[in-house]
Formats: structure tokens, C-alpha cells, sequence
């Protein structure tokens, strides 16, 4: 198990310093998904089967499709890749770099020095208790948890419509009726 | 009694709507401000009427604890007793006949051009912040009518602001009064130290038994009270803003500088009068002050040409003899001038409006003249006016009420205040009618057109009638909330003194009648060159204060500043804008608009954040 | 089954606010109505507001073991909903003249508010995270909401962008401090303090990163840099509901966390939180000083009363729930009120906001109305006595004395001074002389009259509140947190 | 104490962590920054993974479900704001969108 886990964890590192250094976006976009796919085995180790299976399906899946889509109609070109090279001059890199370094000082300090609290069996454990967490003390917020996604789609939506498409339709369609509902106020 | 409430609620709600609505129609604008005021003017008297059958007793309405946090409380308290009750009348009383008066001046005054809202916004905003003064059962609640008195003061005398130099006389007499301001709020913070409380009841029932007769303290709070009486009263050292005030509409000059504001003083003093019984040494100054000032601002107004200015030192010098009373331990005497006072005052201040319109807004006495043809109903509300100033004999409110004063001051044994108040009187009569004179007989040197009207006919009607002895007889249910100070002398002796005040008043009438009745060649040549020219300018310029102000303050403090301009002293004094200003311009670079930026901003802020709680 | 009953009753109003959401919803799906979308969740909103009388019949309760509703749940839920309504109010007639979709904004008010209530009754990890992220998600949205301007597009973006950093912030802390204790409510991290030596630096750690996302949300001093461009890119409504309840609600949350939670009572912690409070006053009112826009001026300053208020946490005494429910309601009632006369001035919509200050000058001989209002208001905010904003700047100053923290004491009432600058400078402002060149406010519409008298009822309160605190005083003495007496 | 010390797990997590906030700020294009952000909120699920693991409760799983459903809203809303921000300012680079500052 701990073999694993370390495999595993140190792929998925190798894989998030790439996806934040690469030029190239959907190289960068690949490097996240193999490192999301690597967690996904280090939960796997952990016992967090469920957890695991989620993170392939929802977050290497559906997410990082999303992702791929807006790569693919932004319709990046070498050019971008040549352009992002000039963004990551190693100068930039400096302050941000002494402040990630001061950060992880102070969390790992706190994390070993600060005291040992234990370790991880890896004891497996069940989609069933997920489950039945989620829907008992926690059903409320999996209750919030749908408005939330329902909030998310309602914006998505109220951005990223294509206003071309609208365009189109307004002139199929005659002047829009919200136009004419808020004259009658 | 909670019709009590009332009175601040009408010209409170009148404010609101006058100023939330400033392009109303000018006769909406007059209505609202002048009917408020008479509701509230009602609502007195029908509080008197209640008061007056429930037997008169000393009343206190808490309307609610504004703040009571820890050990400090603050009552939202009015406080009713004869003094308050009093002070009431002449606010809401004479302030309905001035706001009535107003509704007609201003019309002519404006003449069409817009601010009647703002004009009467500001002034029913006067009358809730006076009567607050005089309500408030604490010194907390006097302390906000106080600087509500003084604010609006502030705004109508600069009401014509775009004429700079009404904003300059504005800002004087803001800045004068102010220092009387901070005077008397130290003096507060000095009797809440002492005391725990600013509850003024409270306050007069402790101080005896905290303080001994002559207690160092107790002179000094009483010096504070003093001094931010002074100020707001326009006395000795502080009286140099009042003249200049005059800027403002005439019915602001009569209800705020002549009947109440410029009272307060007097009020302030009396309604604290325990704190003053056992500071003796401030009562005295207090009397001297008073002395002073009425003898100088007399002198003043001999020597003025603007008919308001006149009637400007006249307030100062009887004000002179309210402080005068004050000192003397006269403190019923004090309050009944006070109201008389406003009788008259506001009586000379509203002819003197309607002269000044009937002239087409001419106030130079010497460019009137000979007006009694034209102007016949001002010409005799002056004559009445004038009389009750002078205190000529038996006929006028003023004869009583001011022969209350002197008595008192003989009877408690003040012979050189006596004195004071009778050369004064003397001088009272002569600037008087010498006015009048100027102003009503000679020949005719412009084309006045009388008012009419009823709001400009009543007002004045009334209070001359109140000038006259029917004033007098007024009773004022001062017994018990004030010490009487009257001492009850022989019959003959008393007689001899009002005489002899009578006669003096009557010698300078006579004598102004020599002097500017005729030809009036002898003052002109007088004052033509030479020292009586020197005199005439001394007085006319109220004896130099303003002059020597300049000279003792204001100029050795722009020296000062002149020379510090650029030296270490200035540098400290400009670190606090400059680090203020620096500290600015350093965040602002920081909003750079950058999305970038702000990450690292807050990156590096976390970072920070957690290694210091980590290794701090 | 008695109890089940009680717990539904405590759940009424935000299942009234979801039920708004969902109607609306379906609203939109049948025929787009500005007007019908407002009016259905106005009415959600006030039937939730109604629905508290019933709420505070069974309070205190603990709803699942996620959140419990107690009398103070009830106060907050009270002004986040006032808040929420005033902005419904507000956004009617900011957009009316959108020419764009206006139905979804409501849907996201709603949502919004379903997650500040949420919040302010969560007494564990998962409901704190949903219910600031439920706040925090539609308004992405609202802010980005007339993404044709550029400007609130770009508010937009910064504000996820970094409310995203923030939120992993919060998760990890959240993380660490489960790693240590075992627990994700906040009662029962009391075990974890007892770990002593061993965990004691895992829980100081995860609470100084859930402290950075609170903060961030707060717009404290060093999180405080995306503000004012957030508060001058959203439309006005969505400032307005930015800087009530977003604010009210993660303070409330904040205080309900630091009295429940021994370990969040280290004094190291305490201390560092009252520098950052000295720091927000600070930089709150020195960033205001020189500020031309009026929207950012409000950002800016709120910066500076959260910091204020900051004081109450640190201080950590009983009175200090009072003072955090009275200065809220306070500042919530003065903000509200001064936002209301922006989205009005800017309304109807026509591209940017009228915020610059020269769209104020001399706006009370246009609308004397709005103008004496937004006087009112600066004169709240700036703690003029008589004015609620007094109140509240009293309160906080006797806890700091009370407290016994003197330099905190001295940095608000230097910050105060200089906040009196630029409120007056504002306000002045307003009685100037019009420019004739003015961009001159059309107030035609029954938005625009709606929206009047609600800042007409604000600053009738701002008044009343000031000379007569005593029924504020005494609603919120009563709102005591469940837990701790 | 067998297995794992629960400090490697929530090392990974850190470092992951500080990767993600770290690429949030040098990175100018829009859609790293969203990564980054994709990134930082997978560090914090790995990190209650591990911290439930160790207690070898179900709480952990739970809030690491909630956070993927944070995930896929942050990241639609992200991407949908990406879009119109690449439609407005004809850019990606977010340092275009700073017109509002000081």
C-alpha cells in the first residue's frame, strides 16, 4: 500500500509541476489529467475506493472534458505556445516561488514538528457508509450541494450564451418578449 | 403631558419637509414654516395651561435612555419647570410672530429668486434645536440644542452666501461662539468627572454637598460655563461676532440674535445658577462682565449708521443687563428682562425690517429720513418700541423690567454696577432716539413704500402691544426654580432710585432730541475732525475690539505660522497629512487593477500570515 | 414526531427560499417576466421573513447535526433577508432597462441567500463550506451578470478567481484541523485542543487557513486587495448584497465559530486577528481618502468597519455578541440605504454606473430625496451621534474598552476622524450646485418609486435607531448563540 | 502505529497545494489559472481523504464529494467567464482585464 501510495504521489506531483510550467495548453491540460489520475490511485491506496472512482469519472471526465472543449474553441496556435514561453520568464518566478517556499515551510513544520497524530491503516472503505453519511447527517448540505449546481448551470448559462445564436433567433422570432413584459410594468 | 413632545415634534417635521422638498412653491414654503411654528406655539400654551392647573410643579418627561452602555447613561429627558416653561413662550410665542413676520420679508427680500424653503428649513430647525436647550433635562441634551442654535445661526447669517462677505461675518461668528463652545464642553467633562452625572437637577442637588463655598473647582466650572456663555451671548471678550451677524435676513437678526439665541447665555447661567451661588468670585465676574459690555456696546451704538447695527449693540448692551442682573444675584430680574427683551427687541428688529423694504433695502440711517409721512405705522411701533429700550417711565414694559435690575443691584449692595447700569441707560436713550430721529423726521431723502398686509401687520401689532406695560404684567412662575435676589427696601427709598432712573432715561431723550431733532449741526461739526472725529470712529468701530483682536491674535499667530512656514515645527505638524496622504497614495499603488497582483498580494499574506502563527 | 415537526418549522424560511428559487425557475421555463420573476421571489423572501415569528416559537433547535437555529441564527436571517429584499427592490429598477435576460438574476438572489442562511445556522465544517459556497457561487454570476460591460465582466473574474483560492483555503484548514481532532463540528474540535502538544500545531495551522478565507471573504487587510474593483465592476444591487449579507453573514458565522469553538480562543490567534483589525481600519479609510468613486469610496470604507467590528471577535467577551448584532444591523440599514441612492442614480441601466462623484454633485436640487438619504447615510457611516452608525461605533468602542484593548481603541477612533473627512466630503457634495453639463437621473417607473421608499424607510430608521436605540438594543440582547447561555 | 504516518498524506497534498496557488500567480493565461484553481481544490479534497482515512470515517468521502460538485461549478462558471472574456477583450491574458484600479 505504501509503495503505492508513493508511486503514485510523487507521479502526481511530477504531473501538477508540468501542467503549471507547460507552454503548451493542451500539454498542460494532459499533464492534470494524468495527475488526477494518480490521485485517483492514491485514494485508491488510502482505502477511499468510492472516492477514487469519483475523481476518475467527475474530475479527470466530465471536468477536464469541459476543459478540452474551451482549448479546442479558443483555437490555440503555436503562436499562444510562443507567446506563453515570453509569459514564464524565470524572473517571474522568483516572489512567488520565496512565498510558496515560506508556505510549505509553515505547513509542513506544522505537520511534523508540530507532532505526529498517528497513521493510516488503508482500511477500505465502503461506497455504502459514503452513502449512507451523505444521506443522513448530511442531507441538507447534499440538499444545498443541488442548488449549488443548480445556481452554477443557471450562470453558465446566462454567460456563455453564444450571442450570435441569439441574434439569429431574435430575427426568426420578432422582438423579444422580455423586452415587452417589462414595458407593461 | 406628553403634548409636550409636540412642541419639537411640529417644526421638527416642518424642517424635514421643507428641506426633503426644496423646490416647493414659495407660498407652500411660507405656510409650512410659519404654521409649525404657531402649532407649536399652541401646544405651549396649552402645556402652560395644563401645567399651571396641575399646580406648577417641577416636571420631567423621559422619553426613553438614549445610551446605556456599561456605567454611562443618557436619558432622552425634557424637564419642565417655571424657568423652562417661561423660556418656551418667548421661544415658540415671539418665534410664531417673527416666522409670520418672515413670511412676508421674505418675500420682498428674495424677490423671487429661490431659497424660501431652505430659509424657513433652517429656521424651524432653530426653533426645535432652542427649545431643545431649554428642554433638555441633562447638560448632554443642552449641549446638541446648543450647537444646533449655533449651526443654524452659522447658516442663516451666511443665508446669502454668494456675497462673500456675509460668509466671512458667517464664519466669524461661528469661530467666536465656537471657542466659547469648547470652553463650556471642558466645563462638562469637568462636572461629569466630578460628579458622575450629567443630569442637571442632579448636578445642583450634589454640588453643594461635594463642593464647600469657594471651592477651587467650583470656580473653575463655573469660569467654563461662564466663558461659553459669553460666547454664545455675544459679552465680553467674545461680543465682537454680533454686529457682524447682522448680515443675515432681519427676521434671522431678530429671532436669533436679538429674542433668543444670544439669550442662551443667560439661560445657561440661570438654569445653573447653584454651581454660581458657590462660586461667589465668577458670580461677580459675571455681573462686571455685564457692566462692561452694556457701557461698551452703548457707545458703539451711538456712533452707527446702519439702522441694524444700532439695534445690534443695543441687543449686546441689554444682554449686558441680563448679566448684569446675573451678577448681582438678581436671577428672577434676569429672566424677566430676558422676556421683555424679546418683546421689544424683535419688535425694533421687524420695523426695522419693514423700513429697510419700505426703502428698497436701503439700511443707512442717513440715507432715510422723514420717513413718519409715509411710514406711519413704523414710525409709532418704533416710538414704542424705542421707549420700552429706553425704559421711559411707567408706560413701557422695559421701565419694569429693567428697574427690577437696578434696584436689586443697589438693594444687594453692587453700588458700581448701579452706576454702570444707569450711565448706560442714559446712553441707551440717546442712541435710541437718535435713531428714530434719523430715521423718521429731517427732511426726506427717499421714497419709502409702507408694507401691508396681515402677516406684516399682526406680528408687529402684537408685540408692541406686549412693549408696553401690558408686558409687565406677565407673571413668570420663576418662584422656587430661581432665587428671588429681590430685596424689599423702603417705599421711599425704592422711589427714589426708579426716579432717579426715570429722570435719566427722560434727560437722554432730551437730549438726543437737541441733538439730532434739528439741524443736527452740532454733532456733524463735532465729529467732523480732530478728536471728536477720532471718538466717532472709536465707537463707531465698537471701541476697537475688533481692531485689537487683530492685533493681539490674529496677526502675532499668522507671524508665527508665517515663520514656521518651513521649519521643523511645521514638519511635525504636517506629518499627520503627509503620513495620511503617503499612506494613501502607498495602498493605492497596491489596487493595481491586476488580478495577478492581487493573488500574489494575498498569496504572500497567507504566506506571511500562517509562518508567523506558526513561528511567532 | 413532535420533533420532527420543530425541526420542520425551523426549516421553514429557507425552504421558502428554495421554494422561490425553484418557482422561479419554472417561471422562466414558461414565459420570461421581469416583473413576475421579482414578484415571486419578493414574495418567497417575505414569506420567509414572516416565517421566522414561527421559527422563534421552537429555537433553540439543532437540525440534523449540521446546523442548529437558535435565536441568533433567527436575528441574522432577519437582515439577510431585509437585505435581500431592499436589493430585489433595487435590481427592479436597475434592470429594467437591461436588454438582456433579467429573470435569472432573482433565481441567483435567492440561491445566494439561501446560502448566507445557511451559514449563519451552521455549527459544522460541511454546512460552513456548502453555505459559503452557496453565497459565493451565484454571485459569480450576479457580478458578472451585465457581462457586456467589460468592467463587470472583469469583477467578475477576479472575484471567482480568487474566492476559488480562498475557498481551497478554507478546505484545507478545514482538512487539517479534521486530521488533528477527528471532528468537523465545532464543539467537538474542543477535543483536539485538548491533544496539547501533539496536534496543537495541525489546529493552528488549519485554523489560520480557514482564518484567510473568512477574511478574504470579509475583505480584510491583506485580503482586502480585490474590493474596491469588485464593488465599482458589479452593478450597483450586486455591491449592495455584496457588502450586507455576504459580510453579515460570514461575520456572524465567524463570531459563532470563535464563542463555540475553545480552540479558536488561543491568544496568539486573538492577537493576530486584531492586528489584522488595526490594519483593515487603517488602510480602509486611508484608500477612501482620496477616492473619486463613489462605489469603490463605499468598498473601501467597508473595509474599514469590518474592521472595526473585528474588535468584538478579539475582545471575546459577552458583550461583545451584542455589540457584533448591533453594528451589523447597523452598518447593514447605512449601507443598504447608500447603495439603494447609487443603483438608483444608475438606473435605468444604460452602461456604466454613475458612480463617479461628480454624478452626486448637486444631486439634491435633482432629488432631494435620495440626496438627504445618502447624507443620512454618510453621516451613519461616519458614526455621527444621533444616526445608528453611532450606536453601533459606541458599542464597539465599549467592548474594546471593556476589553481593555487601548491601541485597537486608538485605531478606531483615529480611523473614525479620518473617515469624517471623506463622508463630508461626500455629502457636501450633494448640496453643491448642479454642473449643468450633469448626466441628469431619470426617476420615472415603479422601480424607481418602490426603491425610493425603501431608502426612504432606511433612513427613517438610520434616525430612529439613532435617538432611539433601546427595541434594537433589545432584540439583539435576546439573540443569544445556543451553546453558551 | 502501523501503516502510513498520516504526515505523507497530507504532505502530497500541501505540495500540491502550493503548486496550484503558486501557478494561479505566475501564470497570465486565463485558462491556467483555472487549472491552478482545479488543482488547489483537488489538493484539498486529497487532503480529507487522507484525514478520513486516518480516522476511518465516512465525513472525509462526504466532504470530498461536496468539494467535486465545488469543483464542477467553479469550473463551469470559470470557463464560461473565460469565454466571454476571450469574446471582449480578444485576449486570454488577464492582465488586459485590469481597467479598474487605484
Amino acid at each position: 500500500m505504501e509503495t503505492t501510495f508513493f508511486i503514485a504521489g510523487i507521479v502526481a506531483l511530477a504531473a501538477t509541476l508540468r501542467t503549471i510550467t507547460c507552454a503548451n495548453p493542451v500539454h498542460a491540460l494532459l499533464y492534470l489529467i494524468t495527475s488526477l489520475l494518480a490521485v485517483a490511485i492514491d485514494f485508491y491506496a488510502l482505502g477511499a475506493a468510492f472516492a477514487a472512482t469519483l475523481e476518475v469519472v467527475v474530475y479527470a471526465g466530465a471536468v477536464m472534458v469541459l476543459f478540452v472543449f474551451v482549448v479546442m474553441m479558443l483555437n490555440l496556435n503555436q503562436e499562444t505556445v510562443t507567446r506563453e514561453r515570453h509569459w514564464l520568464r524565470p524572473k517571474l518566478w522568483v516572489g512567488p516561488s520565496v512565498f510558496a517556499a515560506i508556505l510549505l515551510i509553515a505547513m509542513v513544520w506544522s505537520m511534523t514538528v508540530g507532532g505526529a497524530i498517528g497513521g493510516i491503516e488503508g482500511t477500505p472503505l465502503s461506497a455504502n457508509a459514503v452513502g449512507m453519511a451523505l444521506f443522513g447527517p448530511y442531507v441538507l448540505v447534499v440538499e444545498l450541494a443541488a442548488f449549488l449546481l443548480l445556481a452554477a448551470l443557471v450562470v453558465a448559462i446566462h454567460i456563455g450564451r453564444d450571442e450570435r445564436n441569439e441574434a439569429r433567433w431574435k430575427a426568426e422570432h420578432g422582438e423579444r418578449e422580455t423586452t415587452q413584459a417589462g414595458e407593461q410594468q | 403631558m406628553s403634548l409636550l413632545v409636540l412642541t419639537l415634534i411640529f417644526p421638527l417635521a416642518g424642517a424635514i419637509a421643507l428641506s426633503l422638498f426644496p423646490r416647493m412653491a414659495d407660498n407652500a414654503a411660507r405656510t409650512i414654516g410659519a404654521a409649525s411654528v404657531g402649532l407649536a406655539a399652541v401646544v405651549t400654551a396649552l402645556v402652560m395651561v395644563f401645567w399651571g392647573a396641575n399646580g406648577g410643579y417641577p416636571f420631567v418627561q423621559t422619553l426613553w435612555q438614549w445610551i446605556a452602555v456599561g456605567d454611562f447613561h443618557v436619558n432622552f429627558g425634557l424637564y419642565l419647570d417655571g424657568l423652562s416653561i417661561t423660556m418656551m413662550g418667548v421661544i415658540t410665542g415671539v418665534g410664531f410672530l417673527i416666522h409670520l413676520f418672515a413670511a412676508w420679508y421674505m418675500v420682498h427680500d428674495l424677490e423671487g429668486s429661490p431659497g424660501m424653503a431652505r430659509f424657513f428649513a433652517y429656521m424651524n430647525l432653530f426653533i426645535v434645536a432652542m427649545l431643545l436647550l431649554v428642554l433638555g433635562d441633562n447638560l448632554l441634551l443642552l449641549y446638541l440644542g446648543w450647537e444646533g442654535v449655533g449651526l443654524c445661526s452659522y447658516l442663516l447669517i451666511g443665508y446669502y452666501y454668494q456675497t462673500p462677505a456675509n460668509a466671512w461675518a458667517a464664519f466669524k461668528a461661528f469661530i467666536i461662539t465656537r471657542i466659547g463652545d469648547v470652553f463650556l464642553a471642558i466645563g462638562l467633562f469637568l462636572l461629569y468627572t466630578v460628579f458622575g452625572t450629567l443630569n442637571i437637577q442632579t448636578l445642583l442637588h450634589q454640588a453643594p454637598q461635594v463642593w464647600a463655598q469657594g471651592d477651587a473647582m467650583a470656580n473653575v466650572a463655573a469660569l467654563l460655563i461662564l466663558l461659553g456663555a459669553c460666547g454664545k451671548s455675544a459679552q465680553l471678550p467674545l461680543q465682537t461676532w454680533l454686529a457682524d451677524a447682522m448680515a443675515g435676513p432681519t427676521p434671522v437678526s431678530a429671532l436669533i440674535h436679538a429674542a433668543t439665541m444670544v439669550t442662551a447665555g443667560v439661560y445657561l447661567i440661570a438654569r445653573m445658577h447653584g454651581i454660581f451661588e458657590i462660586a461667589p468670585a465668577i458670580q461677580e465676574l459675571v455681573g462686571v462682565i455685564g457692566g462692561v459690555t452694556l457701557l461698551i456696546a452703548g457707545l458703539a451704538a451711538t456712533a452707527q449708521t446702519d439702522i441694524k447695527r444700532v439695534i445690534a449693540y443695543s441687543t449686546m448692551s441689554q444682554i449686558g443687563y441680563m448679566f448684569l442682573a446675573l451678577g448681582v444675584g438678581a436671577w428672577q430680574a434676569a429672566i424677566f428682562h430676558l422676556m421683555i427683551h424679546a418683546f421689544f427687541k424683535s419688535l425694533l428688529f421687524l420695523t426695522a425690517g419693514s423700513v429697510i423694504i419700505a426703502c428698497h433695502h436701503e439700511q443707512n440711517i442717513f440715507k432715510m429720513g422723514g420717513l413718519r409721512k409715509t411710514l406711519k405705522l413704523d414710525y409709532w411701533l418704533m416710538i414704542i418700541g424705542g421707549s420700552a429700550l429706553s425704559a421711559l417711565p411707567l408706560v413701557t414694559a422695559g421701565f419694569y423690567s429693567k428697574d427690577a435690575i437696578l434696584w436689586d443691584a443697589v438693594a444687594n449692595g453692587h453700588g458700581v454696577l448701579w452706576l454702570f447700569g444707569l450711565i448706560g441707560a442714559f446712553i441707551t436713550s440717546i442712541y435710541t432716539f437718535r435713531m428714530i430721529f434719523i430715521v423718521f423726521h429731517g427732511e426726506e431723502k427717499t421714497h419709502a413704500h409702507a408694507g401691508h398686509g396681515i402677516p406684516h401687520h399682526v406680528p408687529l401689532i402684537i408685540l408692541a402691544v406686549l412693549s408696553t406695560f401690558v408686558g409687565a404684567m406677565i407673571h413668570q412662575p420663576l418662584d422656587g426654580v430661581l432665587p428671588s435676589g429681590a430685596v424689599e427696601g423702603h417705599f421711599w427709598i425704592e422711589l427714589v432710585f426708579e426716579v432717579i432712573s426715570s429722570v435719566v432715561a427722560l434727560v437722554g431723550l432730551g437730549m438726543a432730541a437737541a441733538l439730532f431733532l434739528g439741524k443736527r449741526q452740532l454733532i456733524a461739526q463735532a465729529t467732523q475732525d480732530g478728536p471728536g472725529r477720532n471718538t466717532w470712529l472709536f465707537f463707531n468701530s465698537a471701541l476697537g475690539f475688533d481692531w485689537l483682536y487683530d492685533k493681539v491674535f490674529v496677526q502675532p499667530f499668522l507671524f508665527v505660522a508665517r515663520g514656521h512656514r518651513r521649519d521643523w515645527i511645521e514638519t511635525i505638524v504636517n506629518v499627520v497629512p503627509g503620513l495620511a496622504s503617503a499612506g494613501n497614495s502607498g495602498l493605492s499603488a497596491v489596487q493595481s487593477g491586476r488580478l495577478r497582483w492581487y493573488a500574489m498580494v494575498m498569496f504572500a499574506g497567507a504566506a506571511v500570515l500562517l509562518a508567523v502563527l506558526m513561528f511567532g | 414526531m413532535n420533533d420532527t415537526w420543530n425541526q420542520l418549522v425551523a426549516v421553514l424560511p429557507p425552504i421558502f427560499v428554495c421554494l422561490a428559487v425553484i418557482v422561479v425557475m419554472a417561471a422562466i421555463a414558461y414565459k420570461r417576466s421581469h416583473a413576475s420573476a421579482a414578484g415571486i421571489t419578493m414574495v418567497g423572501l417575505n414569506l420567509a421573513l414572516v416565517s421566522l415569528l414561527a421559527v422563534l416559537t421552537v429555537t433553540p433547535i439543532q437540525v440534523t447535526p449540521l446546523f442548529v437555529i437558535d435565536d441568533y441564527a433567527v436575528f441574522f436571517w432577519a437582515v439577510i433577508l431585509v437585505a435581500a429584499l431592499a436589493t430585489c427592490t433595487y435590481a427592479g429598477a436597475y434592470f429594467k432597462g437591461l436588454d438582456d435576460n433579467r429573470e435569472e438574476f432573482y433565481l441567483l438572489v435567492a440561491s445566494s441567500v439561501l446560502g448566507a442562511m445557511a451559514l449563519v445556522a451552521s455549527r459544522h465544517f460541511a454546512s460552513l463550506f456548502m453555505g459559503l459556497e452557496l453565497l459565493s457561487v451565484p454571485l459569480y454570476g450576479m457580478i458578472a451578470y451585465t457581462y457586456r460591460e467589460r468592467q463587470s465582466l472583469e469583477a467578475g473574474f477576479k472575484y471567482m478567481v480568487l474566492s476559488g483560492a480562498a475557498s481551497s483555503f478554507l478546505l484545507f484548514g478545514m482538512a487539517l484541523l479534521y486530521a488533528a481532532s477527528g471532528h468537523l463540528d465545532y464543539e467537538g474540535l474542543a477535543a483536539a485542543a485538548q491533544l496539547g502538544g501533539a496536534g496543537h500545531a495541525w489546529v493552528l495551522m488549519g485554523l489560520g487557513m480557514i482564518l484567510v478565507a473568512l477574511t478574504f471573504k470579509l475583505s480584510l487587510v491583506p485580503f482586502h486587495v480585490w474590493t474596491p474593483d469588485v464593488y465599482e465592476g458589479a452593478p450597483a444591487p450586486v455591491s449592495t448584497f455584496l457588502a450586507t449579507v455576504s459580510k453579515t453573514a460570514v461575520f456572524a458565522l465567524l463570531m459563532r465559530f470563535f464563542f463555540l469553538s475553545p480552540v479558536a480562543q488561543d491568544g496568539w490567534l486573538l492577537t493576530l486577528l486584531g492586528v489584522i483589525a488595526f490594519l483593515s481600519m487603517f488602510a480602509g479609510n486611508l484608500l477612501a481618502l482620496r477616492q473619486t468613486n463613489i462605489k469603490r469610496l463605499l468598498g473601501y470604507s467597508s473595509i474599514a468597519h469590518i474592521g472595526y467590528l473585528l474588535t468584538a471577535i478579539v475582545a471575546g467577551i459577552p458583550l461583545s455578541i451584542e455589540a457584533t448584532g448591533v453594528y451589523l444591523a447597523t452598518y447593514v440599514g447605512t449601507t443598504l440605504g447608500a447603495f439603494g441612492v447609487v443603483s438608483l442614480v444608475s438606473s435605468p441601466f444604460a452602461g456604466r454606473d454613475a458612480a463617479h462623484m461628480d454624478h452626486y454633485r448637486g444631486l439634491y436640487w435633482k432629488r432631494p430625496v435620495l440626496a438627504v438619504s445618502m447624507a443620512i447615510m454618510m453621516l451613519s457611516l461616519a458614526g455621527i451621534p444621533l444616526t445608528m452608525g453611532f450606536i453601533g461605533k459606541f458599542y464597539i468602542l465599549s467592548v474594546a474598552v471593556a476589553a481593555g484593548l487601548w491601541w485597537l481603541v486608538a485605531g478606531i477612533i483615529i480611523g473614525s476622524g479620518i473617515g469624517l473627512f471623506y463622508y463630508l466630503r461626500v455629502m457636501a457634495l450633494l448640496f453643491m450646485e448642479r454642473p449643468t453639463d450633469a448626466r441628469e437621473p431619470s426617476a420615472a417607473g415603479f422601480g424607481q418609486t418602490a426603491g425610493t421608499v425603501v431608502i426612504w424607510l432606511l433612513a427613517a430608521v438610520t434616525i430612529i435607531v439613532g435617538i432611539y436605540p433601546t427595541w434594537l438594543i433589545d432584540i439583539v440582547g435576546a439573540s443569544s448563540i445556543a451553546g453558551i447561555g | 502505529m502501523t501503516g502510513l504516518p498520516i504526515q505523507y498524506g497530507m504532505g502530497l497534498a500541501a505540495l500540491l497545494f502550493i503548486a496550484g496557488l503558486t501557478g494561479l500567480v505566475v501564470r497570465r493565461n486565463t485558462l491556467f489559472i483555472l487549472m491552478s484553481l482545479e488543482i488547489m481544490l483537488n489538493a484539498a479534497g486529497l487532503a480529507f481523504i487522507v484525514a478520513g482515512a486516518h480516522w476511518q470515517a465516512a465525513d472525509g468521502n462526504a466532504m470530498f464529494i461536496l468539494i467535486i460538485a465545488l469543483a464542477g461549478a467553479e469550473a463551469s462558471i470559470g470557463l464560461g467567464l473565460l469565454l466571454q472574456l476571450h469574446k471582449r477583450f480578444r485576449t486570454i491574458d488577464i492582465d488586459a482585464a485590469s481597467e479598474m484600479h487605484g
